[in-house]
């Protein structure tokens, strides 16, 4: 604990630091989003931040990315003070940076996102050949390949995220910012973002690394800020912390890292599912033929990369499958059929069923942003008899109902009149949660329920969920999450390109076995390094 | 986190918004050799002077009220109706239709019959673009723009050949009988013992206004439907997700919006023409946009901005009546207050925010 | 002090409104008076506009367009005293006078006029919005041109169906071209500032055109045949001049309410036989021989 | 319907639908930086207006183009702060533009010429002779008689004849279709042909092109590169207030000889509904004014179509172009997808 020092405390070392902040404040309104910041960068180092859901950490970084303006402090690149107007400005001192919610341009090639604003003169073809070049060496170099060609829209986050660094990169910044670059990543996909975080700073690059995930702190960082409400609490040496020091520090008291939960006890099925297909709008199949079993009081985890069917699963089950889709097979909910598709298959229709879903983006599907947060306590259930009478609803019954689910579940502010959107991430979440757990669903859909939430807030929400199986419920979990998957399900099946790889018991399986499930391999039936079949054991 | 104090939001920003219009219009009164007092005076006496104005006022405001709600009811299900016009027009059809044909013995009876007329055709001429927009996906500013013309030739066409009594010069449908008309607030006032408003257009359907954006605020901010409305227009997915089918609330929130300009027939083809005549919207479906939007999509904030326009309409036509001043000049003037009271707001809120921000900070 | 009140499409229609303003202005000039004239902004002021000219005294009062009929029927009798005169309409009251054109006899004259300077045989006529006055003019203009040219064929289109058809000079212009390319070689325009497109196009084409209501000859020197000229300058000067006289005012030929406009600017076009033809047939329609049918009266014309 | 008449309709087609392409053009520009334009018609007003008075006051018609440039341009302007520097919204203050251009023109027509809002003919005569006349002798007193000689350009656009275009007429098909419906137009009207192979270019080629099509998607992405939104969107709005400026121009100084009030007749809507119906793509806006003006050339044609058993009446040819884009759009075109920022004011922080 030599090197920390509570509350503006300094690493002092002799050679320029590769960015400096002294007295950094900033305030929206009457919102003090940074007070007083001092943070001390070391050239050709990894520095990690944590802090809660709005504890301040985007809204540094955009200050030092010129996209805000400071209302008091000062900031030194390389040592010499710089004003940083606007992001041309940070872009010139070599800073570089990838947003928590990335900035391309959805229907723009690769290669036209990565010029975009530091084009070779007025016209596209010089500048795109030129870029063509330079990505392919960064690709060779970092292992960072996309395809150019292709249009943003059609990738996965984590090639989104190669290309928001290939931006950084293109743009020749020494200075690297990531703001939660792990939340969307698969765990291959994190570590395949590590290995290319470590070969720049080989490379003398100074890097900035924004997460709520203290494994990769621990794993990465050469040093880490935690900052609370506003103000840098601490600055240490990751060396000498912990784990549970830093998320102590974050969250201002003892955070319990591990899921505590007693052996399920499996009653009677309630999900079933048989022969799922789905063939989506453009002729692709998505699902190939699911079979599941839930019982009540247990937890059904899914894991797998994004983009293996698993949305469609929980769409479809859900009870709005994509427009245009065909579904067949069958799905029963405590004995009755789930109609998959035409009126019956609707999701009111799913939540009179006695289903629940905690949808995979709560800011698009799970909550109107511009929407109370009483409104969006309703949000589904609007139709539900407590909340009013024939057409008309009752909003004071809404409220107190909304006001008891925000106390239980501590959404802060514990503002009923609050917009969704005016809420941090991980109360939004919470709010989510809330609403779903809390009408004791048979059966509760979950799809990434954790996603860019700081820890303090996925305690409570694992907890919730443990709880809700404890009272005899079924679950079902998507989430790509490994370590979440590993410590909440009772049983984990793995998916991978529209069908079920495997299952396993978590008590009798590897993230290394699930890894190859992952990736649509068999360790089981896989052939071995000599080329003959293991022998089967049942 | 609110910058400034509800009131200055509300009243305060509007007021200096519509000064700076008035001055700009005062400088354009100026420009072409006029007096500003004096248009100015004309204006207010002319619409606000009297009860004789007051009747002008409210009746154009009735109009405005209608088409405004329409407008806002789609709007919140984030369909721009640009067919107010059209669907007014064929409301003006269907009261017309109902009133030559049914035998109504009194206006009492007239008017909830006429009502359904009008909303039924209103509605029905918004259907086929909610529906086109559900299903095909055709954008429902396009197709309603077309609406209004291909109304406009309908009318033109029914007027000429079918509803205009023979021998007769104006492309207008007869008149309806005397029993269906509808009692004006004068006659009203009269009844109740005073006079107020005499010989002006202003009729009962002032009042079924009224009760429309009572109605229209249940709908939309207490009823389970409008929250679904709400909820659809703020995001497909996430209405999706929640159960709510976009294609019955597309069609249902245009029925509600075209019914709704279907409806301004009983007040200026029932209440005020008593026949309809070739026209009889004159663009009020268009002003709809600009109350509801002036109205920031709310009922309240719809009536006053129909009280508003209802205002500059009655004005402005006494300054063409009794002035040298050219009509077209109102039209500026309307224009003018929709700019810096609908689209320049913030030139204005924008420093009564750091005003009322720095008077926050000495103050803590 | 009289007073006169235009229809919606303003004093500057280019069309009667602007007739029935020349007249007023005429007389204003002539004896120097003071009248009050209202431009109106909707349909509900027509009802305001006639009440209030009458309570502040104003007579006569005088109105353009079949539109004032209706709400004049509801007020008049409520102004004994005020006299009224209505241009285009027929209202049976006490105190108003109604002021109707035979517009169809100066169409047909127009249109023997048409028929004589065609050479391909083949004419045009376009209106406005397509409303019943208008087919008046479109029909009196078929017959004359088919009393001069029995096989010969008329051309008819409309310019749209909303107020916007009054002031499409482009769209207009467009029609033009479009008979034009069909073979006509004549156009009658009746549609107020859309026939500025229509005398526009002719000119270009180098065909000739036939104005309406004023005098449009000078708009293209030797370019416009000539003009159906409606007197409405006349009845307002008249009602302005002389007082109102209740009852249906009929400015026909004879009266000399219609006619065909020649003056310098057309002369070169008016040949010695087409100015005998025209003179023959008005002698005719004004003795009675040619009766020139009304479109109104049976919604019908007898040509095609 | 022989030859001829196909080539006559598509002629007129050609002239019909050049304003809406220009218009069409101005909006794309617009739209495509992420603002919304529903002030296309007030913006062709005005300067149809601006180009016909300067034309009228000096006879020259090219001084009455660029009257027409700056008339919208201004209005563009008016726009601007409204919508990118105020963010206010976009909607509203395209209606303002359309009822303010919609007053202004007749106000200051009337208070210029006193023809109750029109402009003088723009024909050679005595109308526009008493208006060119002052002008010219003010010109000769100060810079002298040359100048003033010189500047007796004609005050309307003239037609073209391409080059050949007659000693082609004879080769079948082609000869005709080069001589009828390619030569024989204003200059403004192979500007907009033009236009539209060069808004692609820019589109799709240029740096700014890029830049502006990232603008309407997402802004922020513009922000953070380091690039000016404002002023992207700036310069989008005054390229849709030149290009109604042209399209204005045209209306009053090429297709007709004179401003006459509310003449644009709704066809800054209908250029609107053409972008939408084109996507938002240049050679789709080609496609989609090319239908609306085939639609009117033909409706035209055949005011009254007889089929035999009745006669269609004229309201209906005159509706006809309106019911057939309504079926077109629902029979053939898929979901428009807007640009994804339009309409959206860009808020960095809240
Ligand atoms: N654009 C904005 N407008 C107004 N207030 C803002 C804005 N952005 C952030 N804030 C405020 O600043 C505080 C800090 O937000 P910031 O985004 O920096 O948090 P964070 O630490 O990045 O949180 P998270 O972990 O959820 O990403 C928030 O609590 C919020 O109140
Ligand atoms: N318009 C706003 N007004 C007030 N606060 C805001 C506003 N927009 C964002 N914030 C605040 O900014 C913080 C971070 O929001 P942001 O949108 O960056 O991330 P998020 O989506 O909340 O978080 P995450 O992705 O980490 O779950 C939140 O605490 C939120 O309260
Ligand atoms: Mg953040
Ligand atoms: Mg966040």
């Amino acid at each position: 604990m030599a090197a920390m020092m509570q509350g503006g405390g300094r690493l002092e070392t002799a050679a320029p630091a590769a960015i400096e902040l002294r007295g950094i404040s900033k305030a929206f309104g009457s919102v003090q989003a940074n007070r007083d910041i001092y943070l001390r960068v070391e050239r050709g180092t990894i520095h990690g931040i944590i802090g809660e859901n709005g504890a301040g950490k985007s809204t540094l970084m955009s200050i030092l990315y010129g996209f805000y303006k400071p209302d008091a402090g000062e900031i030194l690149v390389g040592g010499r003070p710089l004003t940083i107007a606007d992001s041309q400005t940070a872009i010139r001192a070599g800073i570089g940076m990838v947003f928590q919610h990335f900035k391309l341009v959805q229907n723009f090639t690769v290669l036209e996102n990565i010029i975009l604003g530091a084009e070779e003169g007025r016209l596209l073809r010089p500048s795109l050949s030129k870029a063509r070049g330079v990505l392919r060496q960064l690709a060779k170099d970092y292992e960072l390949n996309v395809d150019p060609d292709e249009v943003v829209e059609n990738l996965s986050v984590g090639h989104q995220q190669r290309v928001e660094i290939l931006k950084a990169l293109y743009r020749q910044a020494d200075i690297l910012i990531l703001d939660e670059p792990t939340g969307v990543l698969t765990p291959a996909e994190a570590d395949h973002l590590f290995r290319i975080l470590e070969g720049l700073r080989a490379e003398g690059k100074t890097i900035i690394l924004i997460t709520h995930k203290l494994r990769e702190i621990m794993e990465i960082t050469d040093t880490v800020s935690v900052m609370r409400r506003g103000e840098m609490v601490a600055s240490v040496k990751t060396a000498e912390t912990s784990p549970e020091q830093l998320a102590e520090l974050m969250v201002g008291r003892k955070v319990l890292l591990n899921v505590q939960k007693v052996p399920a006890t499996p009653g009677k099925p309630v999900l079933e599912v048989r022969g799922l297909r789905m063939v989506d709008a453009a002729g692709v199949e998505r699902l190939r033929g699911i079979d599941l079993d839930i019982r009540a009081g247990e937890i059904l985890g899914v894991a797998g990369v994004s983009g293996n069917g698993q949305t469609q699963l929980l769409e479809i089950l859900g009870g709005y499958p994509e427009k245009g889709s065909t579904v067949t097979g069958k799905a029963r909910v405590n004995g009755t059929p789930l109609p998959l598709s035409g009126a019956g298959c609707n999701a009111a229709e799913r939540r009179r069923q006695g289903l629940g879903h905690i949808p995979e983006d709560r800011q698009v599907e799970g909550l109107i942003m511009d929407f109370a947060a009483w409104e969006n306590v309703a949000f589904g259930y609007h139709d539900a008899p407590e909340y009013g009478r024939g057409p008309l609803m009752d909003r004071d019954a809404i409220r107190r109902d909304a006001e008891g689910k925000i106390a239980r579940f501590d959404v802060r502010p514990p503002s009923c009149d609050l917009a969704a959107r005016n809420f941090s991430g991980g109360n939004q979440q919470k709010i989510v949660v809330a609403r779903e757990i809390e009408r004791n669903p048979d059966l509760l859909l979950i799809g990434q329920p954790t996603r860019g939430v700081d820890i303090g807030a996925i305690e409570f929400i694992h907890k919730r969920i443990v709880e809700l199986r404890d009272a005899g419920k079924a679950i079902l979990l998507v989430s790509v999450e490994l370590d979440e998957i590993m410590s909440l399900s009772d049983r984990i099946a793995v998916m991978f390109d529209g069908r079920i790889m495997g299952e396993r018991l978590p008590g009798a399986t590897t993230t290394g076995e699930l890894g190859l499930l992952m990736a649509g391999v068999d360790p089981a039936t896989a052939p071995t390094r000599d080329g003959t079949l293991p022998a089967h054991t049942p | 986190m609110n910058k400034m104090p509800k009131w200055a939001d509300v009243i305060l920003t509007p007021v200096i918004s519509l000064v700076l219009a008035m001055a700009i219009s005062a400088f354009v009164i100026l420009a072409i050799g006029e007096s500003p007092t004096v248009a100015l005076t004309t204006m207010i006496d002319g619409a606000l002077g009297s009860s004789y104005g007051w009747g002008f006022t409210l009746y154009y405001a009735t109009n405005f009220i209608f088409t405004g709600l329409a407008v806002m009811v789609a709007y919140h299900a984030s369909l721009f109706n640009i067919g107010g016009e059209g669907q007014a027009a064929m409301g003006g059809l269907g009261v017309a239709l109902v009133l030559l044909s049914l035998p109504l013995p009194h206006w009492a009876l007239a008017l909830p019959a006429a009502m359904i007329g009008a909303a039924l055709f209103g509605a029905a001429w918004a259907l086929i673009p909610a529906w086109l927009q559900a299903k095909r996906g055709s954008h429902i500013v396009i197709t309603t723009i077309m609406f209004n013309f291909i109304a406009a030739a309908a009318l033109n066409y029914i007027l000429v050949n079918l509803l205009r009594p023979v021998g007769s010069m104006d492309p207008a449908s007869g008149r309806f009988p005397e029993a269906t008309h509808l009692p004006k607030l004068s006659d009203m006032a009269l009844a109740l013992g005073f006079e107020w408003g005499k010989n002006t257009p202003v009729n009962i359907s002032f009042f079924v206004a009224v009760i429309a954006c009572v109605l229209v605020w249940l709908l939309i901010w207490r009823s389970r439907l409008g929250f679904e409305i709400r909820a659809f227009g703020k995001s497909e997915p996430a209405a999706l997700y929640a159960g709510i089918n976009p294609v019955r609330i597309t069609v249902i929130a245009m029925l509600i919006s075209g019914g709704l300009a279907g409806l301004m027939a009983i007040n200026n083809v029932m209440g005020e023409a008593e026949r309809l005549v070739l026209n009889a919207v004159e663009g009020a479906g268009f002003i709809g946009i600009a109350v509801a939007l002036m109205g920031r999509n709310h009922p309240l904030g719809v009536f006053l901005a129909a009280l508003l326009f209802g205002f500059l309409y009655q004005g402005g036509g006494e300054l063409a009546l009794w002035t040298s001043i050219p009509r077209e000049l109102i039209i500026v003037i309307q224009a003018l207050v929709i700019l810096f009271t609908g689209a320049l707001d913030n030139m204005v809120r924008m420093p009564l925010e750091r005003m009322f921000l720095a008077m926050r900070k000495r103050g803590a | 002090e009289p007073a006169l009140i235009f229809d919606l499409g303003g004093k500057f229609d280019k069309s009667f409104n602007e007739a029935a303003y020349m007249g007023a202005k005429r007389w204003a000039d002539e004896t120097g008076g003071t009248y009050k004239e209202l431009e109106m902004q909707s349909e509900a002021q027509r009802e305001q506009a006639l009440r209030r000219l009458a309570e502040t005294g104003a007579n006569p009062i005088v109105m353009t367009g079949f539109a004032f009929g209706d709400v004049l029927n509801q007020v008049a009798p409520d102004y004994p005293d005020t006299k009224f005169a209505i241009i285009d309409m027929v209202v049976e009251q006490p105190n108003v006078q109604s002021v109707v054109f035979t517009e169809e006899q100066g169409s047909y004259l127009a249109g023997i006029m048409a028929a004589m300077a065609s050479k391909s045989g083949t004419v045009g006529f376009i209106g406005g919005m397509d409303i019943p006055l208008i087919h008046k003019f479109e029909c009196g203009f078929a017959q004359g041109f088919k009393a001069a040219k029995p096989d010969g064929k008329v051309l008819i289109n409309y310019t749209g169906t909303t107020p916007a058809a009054w002031n499409d000079p482009v769209k207009g212009g467009e029609l033009a071209k479009a008979q034009i390319s069909q073979g006509a070689d004549v156009i009658y325009a009746a549609a107020g500032g859309t026939g500025i497109g229509i005398l526009q196009a002719a000119a270009d084409e180098g065909i000739l055109s036939v104005g309406v209501d004023s005098n449009q000859n000078h708009l293209h020197p030797g370019k416009v045949l000539t003009s159906m000229v409606k007197r409405v300058d006349n009845a307002v000067y008249d009602a302005f001049k002389n007082g109102v006289e209740p009852g249906v005012k009929v400015l026909d030929l004879k009266a000399e309410g219609v006619d065909v406009a020649i003056d310098d600017n057309n002369k070169a076009l008016v040949t010695p036989e087409m100015q005998a033809a025209v003179d023959e047939a008005r002698a005719k329609i004004a003795g009675g021989e040619i009766a020139v049918h009304d479109y109104m009266t049976d919604n019908a014309c007898p040509v095609q | 319907m022989d030859l001829n008449t196909v080539l006559q309709i598509l002629d007129s087609a050609v002239r019909l639908m050049t304003p809406l392409l220009l218009a069409c053009l101005a909006g794309l520009y617009s739209e495509r930086a992420g603002v919304f334009d529903i002030g296309l018609e007030g913006k062709m007003l005005m300067a149809a207006f601006s180009a016909a008075t300067v034309a009228a006051l000096t006879g020259n018609v090219w001084l009455g183009a660029m009257a027409g440039l700056l008339g919208a341009l201004l209005l563009a302007a008016v726009h601007g702060i409204a919508s990118i520097t105020f963010r206010g919204n976009q909607l509203i203050s395209g209606v303002a533009i359309n009822f303010l251009a919609s007053g202004l023109t007749v106000l200051l027509g009337q208070k210029i010429f006193g023809l109750g809002g029109r402009t003088p003919s723009l024909t050679p005569g005595a109308e526009l002779e008493t208006q060119v006349t002052p002008f010219r002798a003010w010109l000769s007193g100060t810079t002298g008689p040359d100048t003033a000689a010189a500047l007796t350009a004609t005050p309307r656009f003239g037609e073209i004849t391409l080059p050949l275009a007659e000693t082609l007429r004879g080769v079948p098909v082609i000869g005709p279709l080069y001589a009828e419906v390619i030569s024989g137009h204003t200059i403004l009207v192979y500007v907009a042909f033009l236009m539209v192979p060069l808004t692609w270019w820019v589109l799709y080629r240029t740096r700014f092109g890029l830049r502006l099509r990232a603008v309407g998607e997402n802004p922020a992405s513009v922000d953070t590169a380091g690039v000016s939104v404002t002023r992207l969107r700036f310069a989008a709005v005054a390229i849709a207030g030149l290009l109604c400026g042209l399209a204005g121009a045209y209306l009053a100084t090429g297709l007709s000889a004179g401003f006459v009030k509310e003449m644009t007749a709704g066809r800054g809507f209908i250029a609107l509904a053409a972008l939408i119906f084109a996507k938002w793509r240049p050679w789709g806006a080609l496609g989609a004014t090319f239908l609306f003006g085939l639609l009117e050339a033909v409706a035209n044609r055949y005011p009254n179509l007889d089929l035999g058993v009745i006669t269609v009446p004229s309201m209906f040819m005159n509706a006809l172009p309106y019911i057939l884009t309504v079926i077109i759009l629902a029979g053939f075109v898929g979901r428009a997808i807007p640009p994804r920022a339009g309409g959206e004011p860009y808020v960095k922080e809240r």
